[in-house]
């Protein structure tokens, strides 16, 4: 009872926000979001630690469906404190970044800018919490919604705007496909909830559903091919959003995902093969078009495609382990994607928000703008590094654990399995472990050229330090990066738990034993390396103390008068690459040749883009094409009487006619 | 007598198709309101003489003598004689009407039920889409009005096949002419352009 | 008794607002009006089911129309005050008289129970609103209103001939009058074939009203023109009566043998409206026929609905309902747009958050409930739609459906957004804006809010009219 | 005791790369260094102070010492014969394969920190190919698994020989070939990249440390050094049974460490180094050949039959 009252109070209590006068706005918002959290994550707490199974709060009832009830199991606990963690250290960070806008922008559009973002977070987590089928499609479509407002936060510009419509837009078909699906479970059993899906799966084909529901949820998560809006619409919005939605807002479509496949019985084996395939795909795809990006935003969306892709292949394994009833491939597949999900959300926000601080100093995401930053935003610069180690899945980070996870999930269940499940797993080892080199490729480039080196613009000059209330809340994020990565066992039981009691799989104390000690020796070879790493760098500290340390220029083989331009740049760095991936990536390249007759060439332009394939072939063409022909039908506005009547007359004609023939 | 006048009726319709002056039309419209009148009184047997008597004065008055002089006049301010600024070819028209017959005999022997005279219901859709096809076939605004006049006698036409059964539908029907006449003054009395088609400022 | 008085009464003030001599009479006369609309509505709401004067019924689709006619008269009378500020006192008053007169009408042809007398009174409320589309006096006006009277009247005269036809299903000395009652009895022993003429005349012949395909294009030109206020009644009051006819033609007919014959036609005119209307929005240039066409888009959404059956009827209804609310306090919002902007073209206008906050949060709500977006209420609609649409199995007009929605949506919220946001396009300056008080705007967000309430939760009485009005229907 | 693997691995670390100048000078008929130059080399180093990069910064000083850290970290996980490594557990190999890449990531920020041209050259190589060459080791290291059904180094190569079947010695020799290759990779040596260029523009590995000197030159050699043997130990593990007593296994040890220097030295000797853009192709070929004998393992366990 008093769960509801609070959550209610706190949903109306937003709409306030336009009343606060502008200055306070801010702390309101904080305010609310704090509290908010704290009963939120009491509740996901208190069904965590199992005082209680599950947790029933029911809001108002409307007349249409069963009506609004927050239900709480163990996923929708874990994904509460997801979002929530996120949620906080992204608005505090959001402090500093939307200071410049103060004097640009009327209190409307920052009410607008705070009540979106407090809608996000409520709506997501009503959509962890809602099983009714309507219910949860109101609040999907309330959290696409509002994301769409924070999106467009900066408004003026055309192509923000285009972005943000295409996203709605996206959001909006995936929206359909999962309101068919539930349309066709409510036909078949009568009911419209995620409770129902069991029901219907016992007595219909589970792979049609499915594929529905996938789609529909593939959507929001970014999967590849249906992943077209993420790259843009994460450059487009302000660093905070863009941490926040690629953080967490995307792995709701992931919720979505688990959701369906839990109460899954049949076409299990094909299932789990198809989002493999799927996810693997995504994954080496993602990374291939990340690594190429000049954009610094756009670069890190398309590393969330990738990390999504290494969450679904855990969800895939698990599934395939379902099938072929392989507990530890079951078990260690969902565990590693549910605590990859932990993971992402931490270090992609982090970077995100790192990008924002460098956009927010130098007013450019071109990396080839950048440069040499580490000099003059040190905190920034480490923070990102620890963004990207993690994220290259190299200990003693997080990153680490979950994809040892998954690895050990594929390679435990080598020996036992048949020819073509042990292919397919093979398959998927090689495909992860490329997908790893890649990232490693992808995040050297992007830290090394961002802020390594020497600054390739008068921006990157003078850039200045992000302000004290965007680095501390950081730390946090960092803290807990290595807290998973390097005290994993602590973490990892409640995951196993957290499995256990979704997929209501027979805890296996052997594997989850096992799994203690092993993860309490990574930790110890975390450990030893840490501290060999403060050795060796003390000895160093000591050593060089007793010898001579000059510095000089950069040994330029014989040429002085280096200039940052000579440096290798973005594009340069991916070069090679680029040659071995031209097939996939299209590179277009711009260049202005030298004429015939141009005896002392002028300046000269060379610019390279790498367009979406997906893009240009699965959304922009078929639409311009049917929108094309819309327009084409529209010729009947002429303005002349006479083509008004004629209209009527030829359809009374053309429905007697068909009438008369007994066609309608 | 009665079929004989609808018959009547049914070639003044022809001549919509054929005509080429806007006077013609207006003589036609006034003949075909005499025709209905006629038709009416021979027609309406069984309703009682007060109503008879509105409808007669309201078909002789309406349809043959105001309506035919507000038109002449709009015509003789607007000062176009012919209807020129056809869309199709009057010959074509010819044929469109020749087989709007046929299609209108072909409908009513489908639509064959024992309390309707037939050759109304033929003659009544013919009228409805020798009218229709003036409104779609002309570009002229006044051409339109006459076009919607012979639609209007359609649904007289119509009413009058069931007068005898429920004379009401008629008095209402009738409604309808005032209605255009109304129109017709308050819009030509708004110096509307009459001899243009220019009324193509609203469009997409 | 009431409703004769109501009658007679609301004719004289029609009457007397134009013999006023200044306008705070005729501002007293209007709102007396507006008081006395609302008084019958709760009239009808008590004592439902009642018939008046014989040719009146308080059935409960009239009595949830006019509800909804009730809640948009005070806003109306209002924001015409406003327009109409400036204007002489002659068409202040002739304005408002019209104004009087047309919601007059649109009461009556809501209340009738008998064919005859519905059509009588939309044929009145075409003259009424000939009257307001003309107010501006302007060429274009003139050319809007000739168009819309001249259309209106032909369908008019086609949706007599359906009349006809009905007429002709009686046998000689059945029931002389055509009371809907009356029908259903003879109704079952009937013609198909009749039934089927008389309903494609009746459809076409109303659609002008209701603004649905064939007959929609009058309706857009004349909202280019129409003053904003009179918009907001002509597509939502005025298009519930050419809907209302239709659906009362379908009720009567829904128990014969054509029943599947009118859902397959009310489909086809549903899915080319919704083809014309998302191929135009693409197109659009004008904001108000933008939201006309909005309009064209969401009644073709009603005829499927209606055309889906099951719970679409109840979707239907609904969504009537909501779109009325919505899209009134668009066109009401476009009032002050205009005075702020000096142009409804898409072009000149923008920065509209700048200039004017509070309209451009109506503008986004707006545009965020028309479009049927949760948390808007016509989702819930549209939803039903989808489910009757699945339990029928009609993959194709679901799938074509959703196609076309999603076009719209795209147009539209551009469109929108490019007013609310962006600078006018290559380079035009904006005129010097008008001050208008946020306050305006208080009307429009009620009206929204309720839209929105709606998706949460539905007021019991509300359900029980929609239920009991299409108890009727299968 | 089970410190004994470590151990071993550092004292062939000291040989190797002396083994390997020898081989070389030898065969191309020079007198060539004592066997312990590079250690002689390393001592100067120390000995001497550091130049720095204005450019440079933090990156630039601690990569060689997360790298030589790294490496210890690894070793740590390599059993010698009975003994169990000294961290041993399952997947220990998946743990192993990232430190190397922990460390690889260092180097190639350190070279982008140092702002040159050519350094980034270097890198932008590196990282590419070690990017290439992960898969190869996966599925080798899966194939170890599916074939004994263990997942930690030290229980696998106990397990190897368990298996009296003729397809097992042609296994063993793909897997001893891909370690000889993966370790060339690695190491950035012949046929993927010539440590004795002395065109920028060619090198790889060397190009990146151009601006080390003294004491961070130093750890980076002995990194480079310890990765040999590191590489070598395993090739140990897979080709020496685990059974015999410890004496003749240490022998064993340093006798094929010695073997896998002078293979390295006499290919070094013999063979060109590839055109750069080859070396894609050259480095895929590792992750077929790996394929190869996944499909060898997919017939010693029955499954393709």
């Amino acid at each position: 009872m008093f769960s509801t009252i609070a959550f209610l109070i706190i949903s109306f209590v937003t709409l306030l926000i336009f009343a606060v006068p502008k200055p306070l706005k801010y702390y309101f918002t904080l305010g609310l979001l704090v509290a908010g959290i704290a009963l939120t994550s009491v509740w996901s707490i208190s069904v965590l630690t199992g005082s209680e199974q599950l947790r029933e709060i029911p809001l108002f009832l409307p007349s249409a469906g069963t009506g609004f009830v927050l239900v709480i199991d163990a996923l929708s606990a874990f994904f509460i404190l997801v979002i929530n963690i996120t949620v906080l250290i992204g608005f505090l960070y959001a402090r500093g970044y939307l200071a410049p806008y103060g004097q640009r922008m009327n209190a409307l559009r920052f009410s607008i800018h705070y009540f979106s973002y407090l809608w996000l977070w409520l709506s997501m987590l009503m959509v962890v919490m809602i099983r009714d089928g309507l219910s949860f499609l109101i609040v999907w479509e309330i959290m696409a919604l509002s994301s769409f407002f924070l999106v467009i936060f900066d408004a003026e510009e055309r192509s923000i705007m285009k972005t943000g419509i295409n996203y709605l837009i996206q959001m909006h078909v995936g929206m359909f496909f999962i309101l068919v699906a539930f349309l066709l479970v409510q036909d078949a059993t009568g009911r419209m909830s995620f409770d129902a899906l069991g029901e219907y799966f016992a007595g219909h084909r589970n792979l049609p559903l499915f594929l529905l529901f996938f789609t529909g949820f593939a959507i929001k998560a970014g999967f590849i091919p249906l992943h077209t809006w993420l790259p843009e619409a994460h450059p487009a919005a302000p660093s905070h959003v863009s941490g926040v939605m690629s953080g967490v807002m995307i792995k709701m479509g992931i919720y979505g995902i688990v959701r369906v496949v839990v109460p899954m019985q049949s076409d299990l084996l094909v299932t789990g093969i198809l989002i493999v395939v799927i996810s693997l795909i995504t994954g080496v795809m993602g990374v291939m078009m990340a690594i190429v990006q000049n954009d610094l935003k756009k670069l890190l969306a398309y590393s969330s495609i990738e990390n999504i892709g290494i969450i679904g292949l855990g969800i895939g394994m698990g599934v395939i382990g379902q099938a072929l009833d392989n507990p530890s491939l079951t078990l260690l597949g969902f565990s590693g994607a549910v605590l990859h999900i932990l993971n992402h959300s931490l270090f992609k926000s982090l970077l995100f928000f790192n990008a924002g601080s460098v956009y927010h100093a130098t007013h450019t995401r071109n990396m080839e703008q950048l440069g040499g930053l580490m000099r003059r935003m040190p905190w920034t610069a480490m923070l990102f590094l620890t963004g990207s180690l993690a994220i290259c899945g190299l200990p003693p980070f997080n990153g680490f654990i979950s994809e040892y996870l998954i690895y050990m999930g594929m390679f435990n269940s080598l020996s036992g399995s048949a020819l073509y499940p042990s292919i397919l797993i093979v398959g998927s080892v090689a495909a992860l472990s490329l997908i790893g080199g890649m990232a490693v490729f992808c995040f050297t480039r992007a830290f090394g050229i961002t802020f390594l080196g020497e600054p390739r613009s008068e921006e990157a000059r003078h850039a200045r330090e992000a302000g004290r209330s965007m680095i501390i809340p950081q730390i946090g994020t960092v803290a807990l990066i290595l807290l998973i990565g390097l005290g994993s066992p602590l973490v990892v039981q409640p995951v196993f738990e957290i499995v256990n009691r979704t997929w209501s799989l027979a805890s296996q104390p052997m594997i989850t034993g096992a799994f203690a000690s092993n993860l309490s020796q990574i930790s110890i070879a975390g450990g030893v390396f840490v501290v060999t790493l403060a050795a060796l760098l003390l000895y160093r500290r000591y050593h060089l103390g007793r010898r001579s340390v000059t510095t000089g220029p950069t040994w330029g083989c014989g040429y002085t008068a280096v200039t940052p331009k000579q440096q290798y740049t973005a594009t340069s760095f991916a070069y090679n690459y680029n040659h071995l991936a031209k097939p996939v990536l299209q590179t277009r390249k711009e260049i202005d040749e030298i004429g015939e007759n141009e005896i002392f060439p002028g300046k000269k332009r060379f610019a390279s883009h790498s367009d979406d394939l997906f893009k240009r072939n699965l959304i922009d063409r078929p639409v311009d094409c049917v929108a094309g022909l819309l327009k084409k039908i529209a010729v009947m506005q002429t303005g002349q009487i006479r083509h008004y009547i004629l209209y009527a007359f030829v359809f009374m004609l053309l429905v007697l006619l068909l009438a008369m023939l007994n066609i309608l | 007598m009665v079929n004989y006048l609808i018959v009547l009726f049914a070639i003044t319709l022809m001549y919509f198709a054929s005509a080429e002056r806007l006077s013609t039309y207006i003589r036609l419209v006034a003949l075909q309101g005499l025709l209905l009148c006629g038709i009416a009184v021979f027609e309406l047997k069984e309703v009682n003489l007060a109503n008879l008597l509105f409808i007669v004065a309201e078909t002789l008055l309406f349809k043959a003598v105001v309506l035919p002089y507000l038109l002449s006049r709009i015509i003789r301010r607007s000062g176009v004689t012919k209807v020129h600024r056809q869309a199709v070819p009057g010959f074509y028209l010819l044929l469109f009407s020749i087989a709007g017959l046929l299609v209108s005999v072909i409908l009513a022997t489908i639509l064959l039920n024992p309390f309707i005279n037939p050759i109304y219901l033929a003659i009544a859709l013919f009228t409805l889409f020798t009218g229709l096809l003036l409104i779609v076939t002309h570009k002229l605004i006044i051409s339109h009005l006459i076009g919607f006049l012979v639609v209007e006698n359609a649904v007289f036409l119509f009413s009058l096949a069931i007068g005898n059964e429920m004379p009401m539908l008629i008095n209402v029907g009738i409604l309808l002419d005032i209605f255009v006449g109304v129109l017709i003054l308050g819009f030509f009395g708004l110096r509307l352009k009459a001899h243009t088609n220019e009324l193509t400022m609203l469009k997409d | 008794m009431m409703l004769l008085l109501f009658f007679i009464i609301s004719l004289a003030l029609s009457g007397a607002t134009l013999l006023s001599r200044n306008r705070s009479v005729t501002k007293v006369i209007a709102t007396t009006f507006a008081v006395m609309l609302i008084a019958v509505t709760v009239h009808a709401f008590i004592n439902i089911g009642k018939t008046e004067l014989t040719y009146f019924t308080y059935e409960s689709t009239s009595v949830l129309l006019l509800a909804v006619l009730a809640l948009l008269t005070m806003p109306t009378v209002w924001h015409g005050f406003i327009y109409t500020r400036d204007d002489t006192l002659k068409r202040y008053n002739i304005y408002h008289s019209g104004l009087i007169a047309l919601m007059t009408f649109m009461a009556g042809a809501y209340m009738a129970n008998t064919m005859t007398v519905l059509w009588i009174f939309v044929e009145a409320t075409t003259l009424a609103v000939a009257v307001l589309i003309y107010h501006d006096r302007t060429e274009m006006s003139l050319e809007a209103t000739w168009k819309y009277v001249f259309i209106c009247s032909t369908g008019i005269a086609l949706a007599y001939l359906g009349i006809l036809f009905l007429g002709f299903i009686y046998g000689r000395g059945d029931a002389p009058n055509l009371s809907f009652s009356s029908f259903s009895m003879v109704i079952s022993n009937a013609d198909p074939l009749y039934l089927r003429i008389a309903f494609i005349f009746v459809l076409v012949g109303f659609s002008t009203k209701m603004g649905l395909f064939p007959m929609h294009t009058v309706t857009i030109d004349a909202h280019s023109v129409a003053p904003p206020p009179v918009s907001a009644l002509i597509s939502t009051a005025l298009m519930n009566v050419g809907f209302l006819a239709i659906y009362r033609v379908y009720t009567l007919f829904s128990t014969t043998s054509v029943l599947s014959f009118m859902n397959h036609v009310l489909v086809l005119a549903g899915l080319f409206s919704l083809l014309v209307s998302a191929g135009y929005m693409l197109k659009a240039k004008h904001l108000k026929r933008m939201l006309a066409y909005s309009s064209l888009e969401n009644m073709g959404l009603v005829a499927i609905a209606l055309g889906t059956g099951k719970h679409g009827y109840y979707a239907a209804l609904l969504l009537i309902v909501l779109h009325s609310l919505a899209k009134s306090s668009l066109f009401y919002q476009m009032g002050q747009l205009s005075r702020i902007l000096h142009t409804f073209k898409l072009d000149e206008s923008g920065r509209y958050m700048k200039l004017y906050p509070a309209g451009a949060m109506v503008l986004m709500t707006g545009m965020i409930c028309i479009l049927a977006i949760p948390p808007s209420g016509m989702f819930i609609s549209e939803f039903m739609i989808f489910k009757a649409m699945v339990s029928n199995g009609q993959w194709f007009v679901l799938t074509a459906t959703v196609i076309l929605l999603c076009f719209v949506i795209y147009a539209m919220s551009t469109r929108i957004m490019h007013v609310s946001f962006s600078s006018p396009r290559d380079g035009l300056e904006l005129k010097k804006p008008g001050f208008v008080s946020p306050a305006e705007t208080v009307s429009q967000f009620v009206l929204l809010a309720l839209v929105i309430m709606i998706c949460f939760y539905q007021p019991p009485f509300l359900v029980d009219l929609i239920n009991r009005s299409i108890a009727l229907l299968p | 005791m089970t410190m004994a693997g470590f151990i071993l691995i550092a004292v062939a670390a000291f040989f190797f790369p002396g083994i390997i100048l020898r081989t070389k000078s030898l065969a191309s008929g020079r007198k060539g260094p004592g066997l312990f130059q590079p250690l002689k080399d390393i001592a100067v180093l120390l000995r001497k102070g550091s130049v720095f990069s204005g450019t440079t910064g933090l990156i630039f000083r601690i990569a060689p010492s997360v790298t030589l850290a790294s490496l210890t970290g690894a070793m740590l996980l390599l059993p010698f014969a009975e003994q169990k490594a000294v961290l041993s557990f399952e997947g220990d190999f998946i743990l192993f394969a990232y430190l190397l890449a922990l460390g690889k990531f260092f180097t190639i920020i350190a070279a982008l920190d140092t702002g040159s041209s050519f350094e980034g050259m270097g890198a932008s190589r590196e990282a590419l190919f070690s990017m290439l060459v992960e898969p190869a080791f996966f599925v080798l290291l899966a194939t170890f698994a599916m074939f004994t059904g263990y997942t930690s180094f030290s229980v696998i190569f106990n397990h190897f020989f368990i298996t009296g079947n003729d397809y097992v010695l042609i296994y063993s020799i793909i897997g001893a070939y891909l370690f000889v290759q993966i370790a060339m990779v690695e190491n950035s040596r012949l046929p993927v990249d010539d440590p004795k260029t002395h065109l920028e523009l060619t090198m790889i590995h060397e190009v990146m440390i151009l601006d080390y000197s003294g004491f961070d030159k130093a750890l980076i050699h002995i990194g480079t050094y310890l990765k040999f043997s590191v590489y070598g130990s395993l090739i140990y593990n897979l080709v020496v049974p685990a059974g015999w007593n410890i004496i003749l296994q240490t022998g064993l040890f340093l006798a094929v460490q010695g073997l896998f220097a002078v293979v390295i030295g006499f290919t070094e000797s013999f063979r060109a180094r590839n055109k750069m853009n080859k070396n894609p192709k050259f480095i895929l070929t590792l992750s077929a050949i790996a394929l190869i004998a996944f499909i060898v393992i997919l017939i010693l366990t029955e499954k393709l039959a």
